[in-house]
């Protein structure tokens, strides 16, 4: 007799899995193999990449395109150096901390910008970002539209040795970046991301179905909204430097990023990653040539969006029908001669 | 009390310019739900062409209009019929990443041929000229700015409203399926929609030329003002936006007489109070 | 029997097209209705309405002895409410498992093994396994009706809501889609069913009620419904001597 | 084989402040003909090598190309000029990274206090030098103590770097103002890109403002100037920082721009040569204008100093392989620059050495406009060009 | 026979990845007037979207007056003398009742057709025509969406179940009006799922199911069980 049973993997899966772990572990020993330029770039890809995963997990899955990520950002880097300077909080602990306050002021803006939809909603979290940047200019022990500089003894208390800390500080971005990823994969897997790709497709039948719509959407949007601001927080470590308009840049924070999620292929796992690739391939090539980098990448943005609107991943996939997270969910039969 | 009237009066001056930034960018939205990342480039670039055509020809900025108002509404057209209109559909994020390639090319290309300098567009005596009315002194540019802001946009309204090119843009952005077998081509009228946007963007941009000076790079700093003013005023409804503009030049100026520093902040709170109150904006077009 | 859904007075308009005016009936628990009616004449919006989709401009909705007027709609699925929607609704991004799968684990409450085996028997019943695995954007009609029944069905239901499912079937596949549906009714489930193929609608529920503009015109026996000569000429809109 | 020694530059070439690096490429060209040689450093020849990286005038990618220029260039010494928005944060990451870093283009105040710097203690890598507030305020008061005007002034100060050092109650301008006798009218900090200065003109007018101060970026201070005059603001002498510095934006106000005056770091007729070419300070302004075709600009002399001063270094390093002797080298710099002496040993804090400066006006001269020197109180080897005129 | 107006040669229609329309094949002549019928989501509109252009053809699965235009836009369809009325009416919100007649007559093709002829036809459409079209009832708005397509004089006229969601006496006010148009020498496209208002006016039958013609012919010669087996593919 013949049994169906279900599986979420497949065999692309299984070896990206594979794949995947040993990257991991190769990545992981980095600061042995690779040099002090390599570490600080990877670690900025990876914190890319997060940034990218949690930007797409909203707008491809929770369908809220926000153009007001920057907010968060900016908020985790000026929690990491209040919370320092003023809290003598460890670094590490300090931009968890940020994640944290991060998560209790999504909560009030998300009440606010979910009264709005598509483009409302986008303009509408652009202006909240601005209020961040304006009302952090205003804040003048922060250094107000000035900015302010990390005191070197914080960045000292991460490790005694300037190697310790390159090799700290990369860690800890590959680690966001595995952690968001992970969580994200982990999210999507669950009964929640079953409910989330429900109302991505369609909203009347999800809540049909018993799902509670805003809910969901408020869990996203104020786990995003901590990860980031967690991301933040890592970038500015890195950057050691925080102002207005560098921790709230929109260009910065959210145009490349949602650059990076769109090219990539918006809505699957897989597109932030190829993404985040392209994108920084673009600039480690051509970055140096000015003007003429910035024409390039507005070039690529038009291009792709003409030429394949789903995203690098969004032509390979339907090309060659694969996944290399296992989200979806297959039955297969098995024929089953043991009887029972 | 009068250094309050006084705030309230530059507002409203001040809301004009806004509402000009703001005027095409609402006609667009409301015409094809199009979010405009290179707007503010856009209104850069006219301003450009203004420098050009005036150093050039040897005329008064306003006199640049004759020629920057017809460039820009071509570019319009073209760019809408070989670019922006392929990326129309349900999904914002294809016309807003497209948009922002746009802004970024705008931007740099401008800092390629004109260099970082800032410029000016030498208006003469008007810049500086002022009419004094019960103790205020009003300059005479931000009159003319708020009154073209008015004709603009009381001509818009009557384009969009009296006339058979009006007609077209409504019953296309209503629905474009049934307006199309009802022989409209939709990339055409949407085409003219953006030609007369970028029109209205040249005017803007010459105004704003001579009111201060700008560099490739201040185009985006402006453009969440315009969408603030379409957003408060309501898709669709061109007076609206209009009002929106002076809202947010008032609520700017308000601020600032409180405290410079929150002269931008004031603005974007109204805005955000405007939409947890209203979320479809003040006045709406109530017909859907 | 007591009424598992009682509905009184309900009406709702929509500027001054009427969809429901002062309707009020009662189904009883596991009992089977039919819903007749011409095309716009509110059965849609009758279940968009059970089901919270839309609110009431006045009326009461109770049911399992709750009153659910004022209960959003995700609640009132948990609750015990699953519809099929006549414009298929399918998860397109997701395969037939999947979209099934959300009425067993958001509906249902159903979580791991259990959710996927209790998915599988619906597929079974509902003859969509070998479909399982595709994408459920690309099914055709037939199956999309299919999976719409079969979503409502994961979710466990006390009462199952269904609007036109069997147009464009062939004989062979109402036949089964009727076994389909008296199995789960013979299993406890309550019906209420949308149909225009009246003979197939008529091989399940035991009470009819017809709908014309917004208002129930009859409600009784199957058997003097459709003899009634009035429900002929509106419902089919034939005159009945011609 | 003659060993090689990295220059890493970072520079905003791109963006707002691509004005202040529009001389790079010819400064750098006539620096590398300079070094072409080999710069001798304890007896053995080294060949300089100058990497410069684009800024994009963004703070975020100067942190950025400032990491990858010490960590993947492994540069030797890193240089950076123009705005605390570059400066700042390439000694910051020149700190952490323990790699000598020579920076110009900004007042010492944003620079060390902005950096929370600590005066007792210093930065260990990271040195600077340009002139401090205490030297802008000194030539205004002189510049205005001579002008007649009456002693209000009307202070427009933006929420950003130098906007915020410059209105420091007790770093900035109030103090000094006080302590002179001026009566300062400071309506608080505006957000820079401001479409709209009413309250301050109304607040000024009401004051009977003569005199304006402040440090704006052009596109503000033209709108701020076109507005005071729509409103009947006609102040005396108008002196404002950083928008007046380059003569393309002054041209670009037309008469307007006439009679504004300015903090003058740099001009041809500063009496300074290069100490690696011999240059004259007209001589480098007239290389670049014949060069270029533009007017010379105040930033040009500075770019130049900081690669003379970075190559005087090395000369001087007692190891080029030690980051720390790199370093004990900065320190012990005794120099003469295009821009004036350079020495570490006398700044107001650590870290910092300032260069002389003064102040003056610009004038109409035949259809040009240029900038006059009309006050050299601070600096009096540096000659005067001209008087004082007021505006109204 | 008259000659052939339009004719559909293995015509095929896809939503994505969902295929709705199977090789249809149909010939429509000058003057005549055809019922298409069939249940719901048996691809009705979508026929009647492809022949508007608004679906994706290639050129010659539609023929018009011998040339092909499966590939023309919607609006040079319109041009050249194809107009719908459209399922639900779909008026144009914004515009008033008289912009909506208007926005019709945009092809500028002559004909007995004219803003006077249709008020003439529809008067409550004259006393009515500053206000919004949504103010009107749904029997009223039909008549816009009728007058609006006949503001294009067309030679063909489509029309997407006119009687939805009307009352009896509207639907039989607006086929009283329809030998009007009709007389007027338009070939004229019916759909509708009132099958005996459907055949009473038609003199040709299609009937569709699940995307594929299951039926056709004059109306005289077919039964009712015929169209019933066809309808839903099932004998009652
Ligand atoms: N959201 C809405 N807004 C405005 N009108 C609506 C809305 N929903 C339904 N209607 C109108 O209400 C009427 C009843 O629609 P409903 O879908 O309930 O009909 P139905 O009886 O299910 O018809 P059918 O047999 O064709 O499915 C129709 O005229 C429809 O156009
Ligand atoms: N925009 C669309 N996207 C996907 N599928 C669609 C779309 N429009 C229609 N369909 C599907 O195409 C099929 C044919 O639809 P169509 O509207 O042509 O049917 P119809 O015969 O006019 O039905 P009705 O009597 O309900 O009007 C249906 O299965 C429908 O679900
Ligand atoms: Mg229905
Ligand atoms: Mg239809």
């Amino acid at each position: 007799m013949t049994t169906a049973f279900v599986t979420r993997s497949t065999r692309a899966s299984r070896i990206a899995m594979i794949i995947a772990v040993l990257a991991l572990i190769v990545l992981a020993a980095a600061p042995w193999w690779a040099g002090r330029a390599d570490l600080r770039l990877m670690g900025e890809i990876f914190l890319y990449l997060a940034l990218a995963c949690l930007w797409n997990l909203m707008a491809g899955y929770a369908g809220l395109v926000s153009v007001g990520q920057q907010a968060f950002v900016g908020f985790g880097g000026y929690m990491l150096f209040a919370l320092t300077m003023f809290g003598g909080l460890h670094p590490v602990v300090a931009i968890l901390a940020g994640g944290v306050l991060a998560a209790i002021v999504s909560v009030p803006i998300a009440i606010l910008v979910f009264r709005l939809r598509g483009a409302y909603f986008a303009i509408g979290t652009w202006v909240v970002a601005e209020v961040f940047r304006l009302s952090f200019a205003q804040v003048s022990s922060l250094g107000g539209g000035s900015g302010s500089s990390l005191p070197v003894d914080v960045v000292r208390s991460l490790a005694d040795s300037r190697s310790g800390r390159e090799a700290l500080a990369y860690w800890l971005a590959l680690g966001a970046a595995v952690v968001v990823i992970g969580v994200v994969y982990a999210f999507l897997r669950t009964r929640r991301g079953l409910a989330l790709t429900a109302i991505r497709d369609s909203e009347v039948a999800a809540s049909g179905l018993g799902i509670d719509i805003w809910r969901t959407k408020l869990e996203v949007y104020v786990v995003t909204s901590a990860f980031t601001a967690i991301i933040g927080g890592l970038i500015f470590l890195q950057k050691l430097r925080i102002s207005p308009d560098a921790a709230f840049s929109v260009n910065d924070w959210t145009a490349f990023v949602i650059f990076i999620v769109v090219i990539g292929g918006i809505g699957t796992l897989e597109g932030p990653i190829i993404g985040t690739l392209l994108f920084f391939a673009l600039r480690e090539t051509l970055a140096d040539y000015g003007t003429a980098y910035l024409i390039a990448l507005g070039a690529v943005a038009i291009v792709v969006m003409l030429k394949a609107p789903k995203g690098v991943w969004g032509l390979i996939r339907d090309r060659f029908d694969i996944e290399l997270f296992p989200l979806s969910y297959r039955v297969r039969t098995r024929d089953d001669h043991q009887g029972n | 009390m009068m250094e309050w009237t006084n705030a309230i009066v530059q507002g409203v001056l001040l809301g004009g310019l806004y509402a000009l930034f703001a005027a095409g960018l609402s006609l667009i939205f409301g015409v094809m739900r199009l979010v405009n990342i290179a707007h503010g480039d856009l209104i850069v670039l006219a301003a450009y062409f203004g420098l050009t055509t005036s150093v050039m020809l040897g005329v008064h900025p306003f006199a640049a209009l004759m020629v920057v108002v017809p460039l820009m509404a071509g570019l319009g057209y073209v760019l809408q019929r070989g670019l922006l209109n392929r990326t129309l559909g349900d999904d914002i994020l294809p016309p807003l990443l497209v948009t922002f390639g746009l802004s970024v090319i705008i931007q740099n290309a401008l800092l390629e041929s004109y260099s970082s300098d800032p410029q000016k567009l030498s208006g003469g005596a008007i810049e500086t000229a002022s009419l004094q009315i019960g103790g205020l002194a009003l300059g005479v540019l931000p009159l003319l700015t708020f009154g073209i802001a008015v004709v603009v946009i009381a001509l818009l309204q009557w384009i969009f409203y009296a006339t058979s090119l009006g007609r077209g843009f409504r019953a296309v952005s209503d629905n474009q399926d049934i307006a199309q077998i009802m022989g409209f081509n939709k990339a055409h009228v949407f085409g003219l929609a953006m030609a007369l946007a970028l029109a209205v963007t040249a005017i803007a941009g010459i105004l704003l030329g001579i009111r201060t000076s700008f560099d490739p790079s201040v185009g985006g700093g402006r453009l969440i003002f315009g969408f603030e003013a379409v957003i408060i005023g309501g898709l669709g409804n061109l007076w609206g936006t209009l009002a929106g503009g002076v809202i947010l030049g008032v609520a700017q100026t308000i601020g600032a007489k409180i405290d410079p520093g929150w002269q931008l902040l004031a603005g974007h709170i109204v805005f955000l109070i405007v939409l947890a109150v209203r979320p479809n904006g003040l006045f709406p077009r109530v017909d859907h | 029997m007591s009424a598992l859904l009682s509905v009184s007075d309900l009406s709702k308009s929509f500027g001054a097209v009427i969809v429901a005016d002062e309707t009020s009936f009662e189904v009883a628990q596991g009992a089977a209705i039919g819903i007749l009616g011409p095309n716009g004449a509110g059965k849609t919006s009758l279940f968009n309405l059970i089901t919270g989709a839309m609110t009431p401009n006045a009326g009461r909705i109770t049911f399992d002895g709750a009153d659910i007027t004022a209960v959003p709609a995700a609640k009132r699925c948990k609750m015990g409410i699953a519809r099929s929607f006549q414009v298929p609704q399918p998860f397109g991004g997701m395969t037939v498992f999947e979209n099934a799968l959300v009425g067993a684990v958001q509906g249902a409450g159903l979580s791991g093994r259990e959710a996927e085996a209790h998915v599988l028997d619906v597929l079974e019943a509902t003859g969509l396994m070998n479909k399982a695995n595709v994408r459920a954007g690309s099914l055709s009609l037939l199956d999309r009706k299919r999976l719409e029944m079969a979503r409502a069905l994961a979710a466990k239901p006390k009462l199952l809501l269904l609007d036109e499912i069997a147009g464009g079937l062939t004989d062979a596949e109402c036949v089964a889609l009727i076994e389909t549906i008296k199995n789960v009714h013979a299993a406890g489930t309550t019906i209420i069913w949308i149909e225009h193929v009246v003979h197939a609608l008529l091989a399940v529920v035991e009470k009819l009620i017809v709908i014309n503009f917004g208002k129930k015109i009859a409600e009784g026996a199957p058997k003097t419904i459709m003899d009634s000569p009035h429900v002929k000429e509106i419902y089919l809109g034939v005159d009945p001597h011609a | 084989q003659v060993p090689t020694i990295r220059i890493g530059h970072v520079s905003p070439r791109t963006g707002p402040l691509a004005g202040f690096a529009e001389a790079d490429d010819f400064i750098i060209e006539g620096i590398q003909a300079a070094f072409s040689g080999g710069i001798e450093n304890n007896g053995k020849s080294y060949n300089v090598e100058i990497i410069s990286k684009d800024s994009q005038s963004n703070p975020n990618r100067a942190a950025e190309v400032a990491a990858d220029l010490i960590l993947g260039d492994e540069v030797d010494i890193i240089v950076a000029a123009s705005t605390p928005d570059t400066v700042n944060p390439v000694s910051d990451q020149a700190e952490i990274n323990e790699v000598p870093c020579i920076t110009t283009d900004c007042p010492w105040q944003p620079y060390f206090f902005g950096r929370n710097g600590n005066p007792e203690a210093g930065f260990d890598f990271t040195y600077h030098f340009f002139w401090g507030l205490e030297d802008v305020i000194a030539n205004f008061l002189d510049l205005w103590g001579g002008s007649g005007a009456a002693k209000s002034i009307a202070g427009l100060f933006p929420n950003d770097a130098d906007g915020n050092a410059w209105g420091d109650p007790e770093l900035g301008f109030p103090q000094p103002l006080a302590d002179n006798g001026y009566a300062l009218v400071d309506p608080g900090r505006y957000q820079p890109l401001n479409d709209d200065f009413s309250n301050y003109i109304a607040a000024f007018k009401e004051a009977g403002c003569e005199i304006v101060t402040g440090n704006m970026i052009p596109p503000d201070f033209a709108t701020f100037w076109a507005q005071a005059a729509q409103q009947g603001f006609s102040p005396k002498v108008v002196t404002i920082g950083k928008a007046l510095l380059f003569p393309s934006v002054v041209a670009s106000l037309g008469d307007r721009g006439n009679g504004l005056t300015s903090e003058i770091w740099w001009s041809p007729d500063h009496p300074f040569s290069s100490s690696v070419n011999g240059d004259s300070a007209k001589a480098l302004a007239d290389g670049y204008t014949t060069a270029t075709g533009r007017a010379w600009t105040q930033p040009i002399g500075f770019k130049h100093a900081l690669f003379e001063v970075a190559g005087d270094v090395i000369s001087r390093a007692a190891d080029l392989d030690d980051p720390m002797a790199i370093v004990e080298a900065i320190k012990s710099t005794n120099m003469s620059s295009i821009v004036g002496d350079v020495n570490w040993a006398n700044g107001p804090v650590p870290n910092v050495s300032k260069t002389p400066l003064v102040a003056g006006q610009w004038q109409k001269t035949g259809d040009a406009l240029d900038l006059v020197i009309t006050t050299n109180a601070q600096a009096p080897d540096i000659p005067v060009g001209g008087e004082l005129q007021l505006l109204s | 026979m008259p000659d052939t107006l339009l004719a559909l040669n293995g015509l095929d229609a896809h939503y994505g990845d969902f295929q709705a329309l199977f090789g249809v094949d149909m010939e429509v002549h000058a003057g005549e007037v055809i019922s298409i019928i069939g249940a719901n989501g048996a691809g009705k509109t979508t026929l009647m979207r492809s022949i508007t252009g608004l679906m994706r053809n290639t050129a010659e699965q539609i023929n018009h007056l011998g040339q092909p235009i499966g590939r023309l836009r919607a609006d040079q369809v319109a041009h050249r003398g194809i107009a719908m009325v459209p399922e639900g009416r779909q008026l144009f919100p914004s515009l008033s009742i008289e912009e909506n007649l208007l926005v019709g007559g945009k092809v500028g093709r002559t004909g007995p057709w004219s803003l006077s002829k249709v008020y003439d036809m529809f008067p409550i459409l004259a006393e009515r025509k500053g206000q919004k079209s949504m103010s009107l009832s749904g029997g009223q708005q039909q008549m816009v969406a009728i007058g609006r397509a006949l503001m294009a004089n067309p030679d063909l006229i489509l029309f997407d179940e006119i009687s939805l969601g009307l009352a009896p006496v509207v639907i039989s006010d607006i086929y009283k009006a329809l030998p009007d148009i009709i007389g007027e020498g338009m070939t004229a496209m019916l759909v509708e799922q009132d099958i005996s208002r459907a055949l009473q006016v038609s003199s040709r039958v299609y009937c569709l199911q699940e995307g594929r013609v299951s039926l056709e012919g004059r109306t005289g010669d077919v039964s009712r069980d015929d169209i019933t087996a066809a309808y839903f593919g099932v004998t009652t």
